[in-house]
């Protein structure tokens, strides 16, 4: 291979993720890998495939099944120097490191005035459709990002999935990688054989247009897509913003394109009260109000319990309700 | 003085059946010949359940599905130990644990397929719905067990775990609790050796899990999981611990998970086959029909009708599962609050609309009718 | 004392709770006391003082010093009849309960169908200004608030915090109770001897006003009282609303308010990005976009970890902080 | 074989020095005479400065302030026994710890005052800043020992915890962590008996903290924490341990909070003077001074000397700290990240517009001067 020379080939986005991991574990030997099942296994959606194999078990590490250790673990490796890489399971067991994230995980660099920095990526699982049990389908952004000294990513594209994960190992600072789980098969797309970086903080426009702008990160990005194309087919032109990064939110992207199509529709998976959706609603209509020709509108999930998976496509926005709101903006 | 031993401890493992179906005649329980044959006949249908459950998963029928191949002593006897008015919490490892309570295969199938409508205990018992998140149900359980305490009419609360849910600081807290207050709770470890693909030793460095019941002041016991004996000479002693003030108890069950984790995972790239081949060997439902037989109390005659009357009956709870209807999206709604605020109504209707819209585009067809409290 | 005189004294807020919890568990046996130094100690604000010595040891007992614990045990007491009242010392440490609270706590009435409920308080200072160490001036609502399932409570007067204290306790379902711990003694006010009950899930108009509705909660409804009072000496005439309940939000005094002033500022301690007051000024926007003469402004604290308490007062906003935005707005 | 002991397990309890200052000389550690007359003055003026420490509280020139008055060799033997490159972690309660591993009064009290330009530690030393929530550095320290294990220079850590952060579930990860890997690790429970108004006996019911470790495959020791030699020796086996990849140990030191939780604390609400009475026979530093005399390394003459040195010392630092000028605010925003994101950027400029007006006001006089890094 040559220095020039790019080469691209299809993968899905779990085999980003992996590729990620493999290439970052081959320039840095301070990369750890760590997590249950992530060993012999690969990882319970294989994201760790081979690496077991190809690492060893001193950087390639099942722990035991004790997130607040795993969280904790990385916190001192990378305190120390390592730059680990933690998998907690899936989005609905995040909860059981908040009290670390909450009050130790972005608060150290400033706690120790930048004596010791925390380079750590966790990486989970994120949103829902995949017909799984209970806590498996969650989309817990909202408790991280409104958490100060982290960062918090969610690529929908295997490209982005792989290029953003590089860049958040090599980040000297924390880094909270979602992995929309629907998509680890779902979406394929070209990707880079060699490393690169995609810069955090910075969000991406999928389509173009001028009427309305759809903001969304995760899977939700697929959906809109869909239902941007429907409504283009009936002649409205809509932009649809790729979030990419949810902290540090990529305002002038956003405010970019509102101030563009004076019509915001913000949709994601979680909750809708509280949800980092309100804080992007929020966002636009304090900083563009003059822009705007319709008020802002959130789609998310509805403010209780998640059902069991039967009634999933209920409760996760579809097609059909970002259609409804898009009409209720566009008739304002 | 200087460096003096101030505690001393031990902690013992209770094993009664052997693998030929002969016994330690001391330690024998002396479980009636009807009591035997219910906890075999129950055991027959769990894992005719079990197996089905697996097809159906494979065929689409069924969502990912926790087998209990091998667990059936475990899962089974210590629920079927408890009286209705003691408390039960399985895992998701535990449809044996419901189906020794009396729980209906169909509602298994139902929560299993992701339908929420499946969550139905026998009303007279109290049991409740696992906890996904590992551990998440153990300070529950020191809860339940608190206000039982407080009751005083002798409730014991049984909470199931894995190997793994021992690493969980849930369950250090709940001991912490169980231990200082002497709570009528009994934590029963089911170590089936796997948490997934992460094996019991490389869990946890100690020899057992039975002894960190020590840390705590609380009582702690190993037994063979899969000898029925032991395992219900072991609940009677945690149970009757518990019914008489002397606290809670940490009861290990030594098991072995004998399928993938779920229908989901793939064993076989984890651990070796040559495992599960000793493990068969100590299968408990071929140990308890070993010993029926020296009892006389089973020949293969009675165990094919037993097994026969058992494809019967999950045959049944099949198609009582697959008889449902669908489910109507509102009912998500119910039950969240006893008074369900505006935002929520408000909610309702949003989705109100959309399926009548989905009935207009035609997408849905015919609306289920409605279940539960709302607003 | 006759059912029809109405007795009322001064207590402060801290004393109205102690009579609120009193009151209580004189009425009704189920109700339990329990946390950390809640016994003999009565409570590190004293707002148990008394009731070890009054209901003894088994309806006043401290535990272990293990919140998941503490959360656990109040959760299994309510399912099985007990109305548990559970204190968390500070703020900063029900971090450690997230873990049941969003996985478990708003959930098991749905998950089980009805069958169960939780009534059940979880009491906590809140907020900063007492020059107290890391952990203990923290503004956590915005992790609650987005969690389906429960109701979060966060009064500003003797008077509210007594009434809706006893109201929460009588709630079917979980409530976080926060106290403003600022005001613990420095808010005095007349507090009626007999028990009663404040409606969870309605504001307080504090200060009617027609040309800017502050809306705030907890100590810094005081602040925006002083700067409303500053402002109203300019000749400008503000609104404050005291929200006293944050969820379920009363939207319809919010909004009846901001359609009369046509301008809102939202103040509150917490990180500003993601929190409470980002889900309030989303709504605003979203719900009365043609009223607004002015964008929603929010003032809270920075997006950073709080600064040790030599500079809180920095971090949280003052009088000329919403002086500053309330002229931002009026001017725009 | 039916109910057998299968695990056995001894904790032991170490104990050197005597209260009348004679020693059990079987496991003397032969600290040298220097060794043990830099750990009593260190210890004299720990104590010095902790009195003039309540008393500034008082005066309101500090804030809250948790005295370690009692545990002055609990903490400062465990500190002072590690080297540069060995990590510790002390917990709020934790000024002796420091200042065993060399840092500054000053800066102890710059951190008390509510002022976060206290956290400096000697440049050379791993040491990590406190958590105040209790029991939320366990875990930590489980990753630097990984990380101490990885770099394979024999390093270890030190986390020092309090008999009521043991009930955490932190801990119980950590020791998970720490017994399944191996680590070098040290649990350093300084049992004060105290956790606020919460008693040892209403913490946990086993009989000791040290016993846990069973339940984690660690080693566990309990040690009077009261006695130099018994603290230095327990170190000392633990720190080889670790050195020599015997991985983690739990060590219990026995010690007595003598002081209010905190000056925010009133203890006489909770607990018996003649409790205080007892331990005050048990004293630390009355203790060592007793086995120097029979050393003839002290006398009255000498004592009254280190401890007016001590106090010297101390009105030094007061001079230091108080001569700190105020923080400017803006310090609030330098390192939160490596690079300051634009939203920062923002809310930095809003602050120094507030600081403006406030100046403008007559609010603020002077600006102090900036330091740390931004963006
Ligand atoms: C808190 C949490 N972390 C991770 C998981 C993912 N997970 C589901 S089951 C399981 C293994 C559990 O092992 P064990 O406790 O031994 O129970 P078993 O499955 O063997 O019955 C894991 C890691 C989870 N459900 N909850
Ligand atoms: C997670 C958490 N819960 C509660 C507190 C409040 N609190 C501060 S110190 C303390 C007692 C700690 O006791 P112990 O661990 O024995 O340490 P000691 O104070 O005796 O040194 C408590 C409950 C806290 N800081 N963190
Ligand atoms: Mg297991
Ligand atoms: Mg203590």
């Amino acid at each position: 291979m040559t220095g020039t020379v790019v080469r691209t080939r299809e993968l899905n986005l779990v085999g980003a993720i992996n590729e990620a991991l493999r290439q970052e574990m081959e320039k840095d030997e301070r990369v750890i890998v760590l997590g249950e099942d992530v060993g012999k296994n690969g990882g319970v959606f294989r994201a760790t495939e081979g690496l077991f194999e190809r690492f060893g078990s001193e950087r390639v590490v099942d722990t035991p099944l004790a997130e607040l250790g795993i969280i904790g673990s990385a916190m001192g490796l990378s305190i120390a120097g390592f730059r680990p890489v933690c998998e907690i399971q899936f989005d609905g067991f995040t909860p059981s490191i908040f009290d670390q994230v909450v009050s130790h995980l972005g608060r150290i660099r400033n706690r120790t005035r930048g004596r010791y920095s925390l380079p750590l990526v966790i990486r989970s699982p994120h949103g829902g459709l995949i017909h799984a049990p209970e806590h498996h389908s969650e989309s817990p952004e909202a408790y991280f990002c409104h958490t100060p000294g982290i960062k918090v990513v969610c690529p929908s594209t295997p490209e982005d999935a792989k290029g953003l994960l590089i860049a958040a190992i090599r980040d000297p600072d924390p880094v909270v990688f979602f992995e929309p789980k629907a998509l680890y098969r779902a979406s394929r797309g070209p990707v880079k054989e060699e490393p690169y970086e995609i810069e955090i903080g910075k969000a991406r426009v999928r389509m173009e247009g001028s009427e309305l702008t759809m903001i969304s990160w995760g899977a939700m990005v697929g959906t809109c897509l869909k239902a941007a194309e429907r409504l283009s087919q009936n002649g409205t032109s809509v932009e649809v913003l790729d979030l990419r990064t949810l902290t540090p939110l990529d305002l002038d992207a956003i405010l970019k394109s509102v101030s563009k199509t004076g019509r915001a529709l913000i949709a994601h998976e979680a909750p809708n009260s509280g949800s980092w959706a309100a804080e992007i609603s929020a966002e636009i209509s304090e900083r563009a109000l003059t822009n705007l020709k319709a008020p802002v509108k959130r789609v998310g999930g509805w403010d209780i319990r998640m059902p069991l998976f039967r009634l999933e496509r209920y409760y996760i926005p579809d097609v059909d309700r970002l259609l409804m709101a898009s009409e209720e903006v566009l008739a304002f | 003085m200087p460096l003096k031993t101030i505690v001393r401890q031990e902690t013992q493992r209770l094993e009664i059946l052997r693998y030929d179906g002969s016994l330690d005649s001391e330690l024998d329980p002396h479980l009636d010949r009807k009591t035997l044959l219910e906890i075999y006949q129950k055991m027959i249908e769990l894992r005719a359940f079990d197996e089905r459950a697996i097809k159906l998963q494979r065929q689409g029928r069924l969502g990912t599905y926790p087998s209990v191949l091998g667990q059936e002593v475990s899962q089974l006897v210590p629920a079927f130990c408890l009286k209705p008015s003691d408390w039960m919490i399985p895992t998701y490892r535990g449809t044996g644990a419901y189906y020794g309570r009396g729980m209906k295969f169909r509602h298994s199938l139902l929560v299993w397929a992701g339908d929420d409508r499946g969550t139905v205990f026998p009303e007279e018992n109290r049991d409740m719905t696992f906890s996904i998140t590992v551990g998440g149900h153990l300070t529950l359980a020191a809860g339940l067990a608190w206000a039982a305490k407080l009751e005083k009419k002798g409730a014991v609360v049984l909470a199931y775990l894995g190997d793994g849910a021992t690493s969980k600081g849930d369950l250090h807290e709940a001991l912490t609790f169980a231990g200082m207050m002497n709570l009528p709770v009994i934590f029963l470890v089911e170590n089936n050796q796997w948490a997934i693909s992460v094996s019991r030793q490389k869990q946890c460095a100690a020899e057992t899990f039975a002894q960190k019941a020590h840390g705590y002041g609380v009582f702690g016991l190993q037994a063979d999981g899969n000898d029925v004996l032991a395992v219900f000479s072991a609940m009677q002693q945690a149970i009757s611990r518990g019914r008489e003030g002397k606290g809670a108890t940490l009861l290990e069950l030594e098991t072995y998970r004998m399928a993938n984790h779920t229908t989901a995972d793939d064993a076989s790239r984890y651990r070796a086959k040559t495992d599960l081949e000793a493990w068969a060997k100590r299968d408990p439902l071929l140990r308890l029909r070993r010993y029926l037989e020296t009892l006389k109390l089973m020949d293969e005659t009675r165990h094919q009708e037993l097994v026969k009357n058992a494809e019967a009956l999950v045959d049944e709870e099949i198609k009582a599962y697959e008889a449902f209807p669908e489910p109507n999206p509102l009912d998500m709604f119910a039950n969240n609050y006893a008074n369900a605020p505006k935002a929520l109504i408000e909610q309702r209707s949003e989705l109100e609309a959309l399926l009548e819209r989905k009935m207009r585009l035609g997408e849905i067809v015919e609306m289920p009718p409605l279940e539960g409290r709302f607003p």
